[in-house]
């Protein structure tokens, strides 16, 4: 579980900008899939600061028109709502592991 | 409104020891609101002690005092039941007075 | 963003290992047993810190640290909370437009009672919360309530647990499976990690007490709300149980909860009765 | 400001139940009052207060310089809990203090606070500064028209200056 929740944030690390810059389409795909993402992370209450924070950067960078930045945030938003998705589904039964007993 | 004075000043024969919590900001100039502006500068620069007519005890401060500053002293010369004075004022014009008995 | 993200990589891997070689012995969960929680909870604390007395758990990080509890005891001469035990005292003395007062809403007027805080309504099924009970309190009477994170509630609560200074806390678990699942659910919420830093309350707490984490002194688990609500200095101010929850879930990086959410009055009621026999110190002052 | 020398001995021996330096006060007596004692005088120092660094506080508020003593016992937490709230004391062993400031050499301005101790009022003080970052902490007792100095290291971990 551990090694996992590593690879999920190596995940948000690994966003090099790609080749071709982005178009507002790409942000919305991009942005879409992180919100459904974030929204599935405060079901479970476990929203990350770090996911709100990325997806406002997503948002403000795209409103600027800097498409490149807004996808490479929204990205890394989904990245970190996927990350905070695994760790409320593996705490449900890993938090035992530290109960004083 | 409650005093932004509090003082206990009890009697130990002939020396008086004072304490004293006063309810101040003390703000530095140089901190931030949420809003990103500059909370002003606004702190006590005279706090005076008198007992009997006579200054026992005067701090001037600057900002670096704490919120809500606090101070300590003793004087002689006063016996229980004798009135302490304490009076401050502000860098704003502010100021605040109260009396308090020594125990 | 990327070196920051990578440094905060390594520390929490750095982290995980950290945990991996001090996680408590694992036994198989099966029923629910408050008795035994609790008092496995206090003799961990207690074999951790034998140089500890056990009623000094209940001024948090100053038991595990001498210059700390020099700087305190110099505070406490003339406390930081001493203005808001004045305005406590005040508010919970004036009568409500209805002519009512607090006192009305409590058992014995309100006074000495804080130790019985937070106790399991078993016509309501949940947690209710000494902060909670002040805005019922007040909505009752047809005032509005106050916010659950400062200023009057925590003045009205200081005042409420200096009232109470010493009497040992005193939770029940009434017999009712919901009052069970209720402490179980505010054990589940201490021990499981959240936020991006992976921490729990208890990784702090329990795992690391009197350590420092960046610049602060981490406060014992045990006893920790028999201090509330504080005058924080790091907050030039008061706060109470409600702003200790949402600050401790802030600083993993985890989106704090509704003040008064069922998550937190679950562990407050699971800290609570696992410090059950310790004396109540609030109102605290910590840095 | 004058100052009647002439009560010091007597406080001096109930107080410490020194007799030596009792004395030794005496030896001072006919010529105890000193004139220009900037920290004792009434009005606020608003120039010593804005002065960024340590020595030119001290000048401003003096018009000369300290020797370290260690008849002043300057009291301070070795790493401050909170850099907000450093509770910090002196006492001192001198005889006719007129006043008692503290400085914070690594805060935006040195200058803490100074107090004026009047004819009767016992030379010890407690209060509690701001620090905003780990710094030399200095207070200065001015006796007979001189000055004297303790220093300390405060070590800050949270500073004071964010409110």
């Amino acid at each position: 579980m551990k090694r996992s929740l590593a690879l999920a944030m190596l995940l948000a690390l690994s966003l090099a900008p790609s080749a071709r810059a982005a178009n507002e389409a790409d942000y919305k795909t991009a942005y879409a899939a992180a919100e459904a993402a974030s929204k599935e992370a405060a079901g479970m209450r476990n929203q990350w600061t770090v996911t709100v924070s990325a997806l406002a950067a997503a948002k403000k960078a795209a409103d600027g028109g800097d498409f490149d930045r807004a996808v490479a945030a929204a990205k890394e938003a989904e990245a970190l709502a996927k990350a905070s998705i695994f760790q409320a589904t593996s705490e449900k039964e890993a938090w035992k592991a530290m109960e004083i007993r | 409104m409650a005093s932004s004075i509090r003082v206990r000043a009890t009697s130990n024969g002939d020396i008086t020891e004072v304490q004293a919590l006063i309810q101040h900001p003390m703000d530095t100039g140089l901190v931030k609101d949420s809003k990103g502006e500059l909370i002003p500068a606004h702190f006590i620069q005279e706090l005076k002690f008198e007992c009997n007519g006579k200054d026992v005890f005067v701090a001037n401060w600057g900002t670096a005092v704490s919120k809500d500053p606090y101070v300590k002293f003793s004087f002689k010369g006063a016996k229980k039941g004798d009135e302490l004075k304490i009076s401050w004022t502000d860098n704003k014009g502010g100021s605040d007075t109260t009396t308090a008995k020594i125990a | 963003m990327k070196p920051r993200s990578a440094l905060l990589l390594g520390s929490l891997s750095a982290a995980l290992v950290a945990f991996a070689l001090t996680s408590p012995r694992v036994v198989a969960a099966d029923k629910v047993d408050p008795i035994a929680d609790a008092k496995a909870f206090q003799n961990f604390f207690f074999q951790k810190f034998p140089n500890v007395t056990h009623e000094d758990f209940v001024n948090g990080p100053y038991s595990m640290n001498e210059d700390m509890k020099r700087q305190w005891q110099e505070k406490e001469e003339f406390p930081p909370y001493e203005f808001a035990l004045d305005a406590g005292k005040e508010v919970f003395s004036t009568p409500f437009k209805n002519g009512k007062t607090y006192a009305d809403c409590f058992p014995n007027g309100g006074i000495g009672i804080r130790q019985n805080y937070p106790y399991f309504d078993t016509k309501e099924g949940k947690v209710v919360t000494l902060e909670l009970a002040l805005n019922r309190c007040r909505e009752a009477n047809g005032e509005a309530p106050y916010s659950y994170v400062k200023d009057e509630m925590a003045s009205l609560t200081a005042y409420m647990a200096y009232t109470s200074r010493g009497k040992p806390m005193d939770i029940k678990i009434p017999d009712d499976p919901r009052a069970l699942a209720a402490f179980e659910n505010g054990k589940r919420y201490f021990y499981t990690r959240r936020g991006q830093m992976n921490f729990s309350c208890a990784s702090c707490h329990v795992q690391s007490p009197g350590e420092r984490i960046r610049a602060e002194t981490l406060a014992p688990a045990l006893g920790i709300l028999n201090a509330m609500p504080i005058y924080r200095s790091e907050w030039s101010g008061m706060g109470t149980t409600s702003r200790r929850f949402v600050t401790c879930n802030s600083q993993t990086r985890a989106v704090p909860l509704e003040p008064q959410s069922d998550e937190y009055r679950d562990v407050e009621y699971f800290l609570s009765y696992v410090a059950n026999g310790l004396p109540i110190s609030g109102p605290g002052a910590r840095p | 400001m004058t100052t009647t020398t002439g009560t010091h001995p007597t406080r001096r021996l109930i107080l410490q139940g020194a007799a030596s330096v009792a004395l030794l006060g005496l030896g001072n007596l006919p010529f105890g009052a000193v004139p220009a004692r900037a920290a004792a005088n009434d009005k606020y120092p608003e120039e010593a207060f804005k002065q960024k660094s340590e020595a030119d506080a001290i000048k401003a508020l003096y018009g000369k310089t300290a020797e370290p003593s260690d008849k002043v016992k300057l009291d301070a937490p070795e790493i401050a809990e909170n850099g907000g709230v450093v509770p910090i004391s002196v006492t001192t062993t001198l005889d006719k203090v007129t006043s008692i400031a503290f400085f914070v050499a690594e805060n935006p301005f040195a200058l803490a606070a100074s107090y004026k101790i009047p004819d009767g009022t016992i030379p010890a003080v407690a209060n509690r500064l701001k620090m905003a970052k780990t710094t030399k902490l200095t207070a200065i007792v001015e006796a007979d028209g001189k000055l004297y100095s303790a220093t300390k290291e405060v070590k800050v971990t949270v500073g004071g200056c964010g409110g």
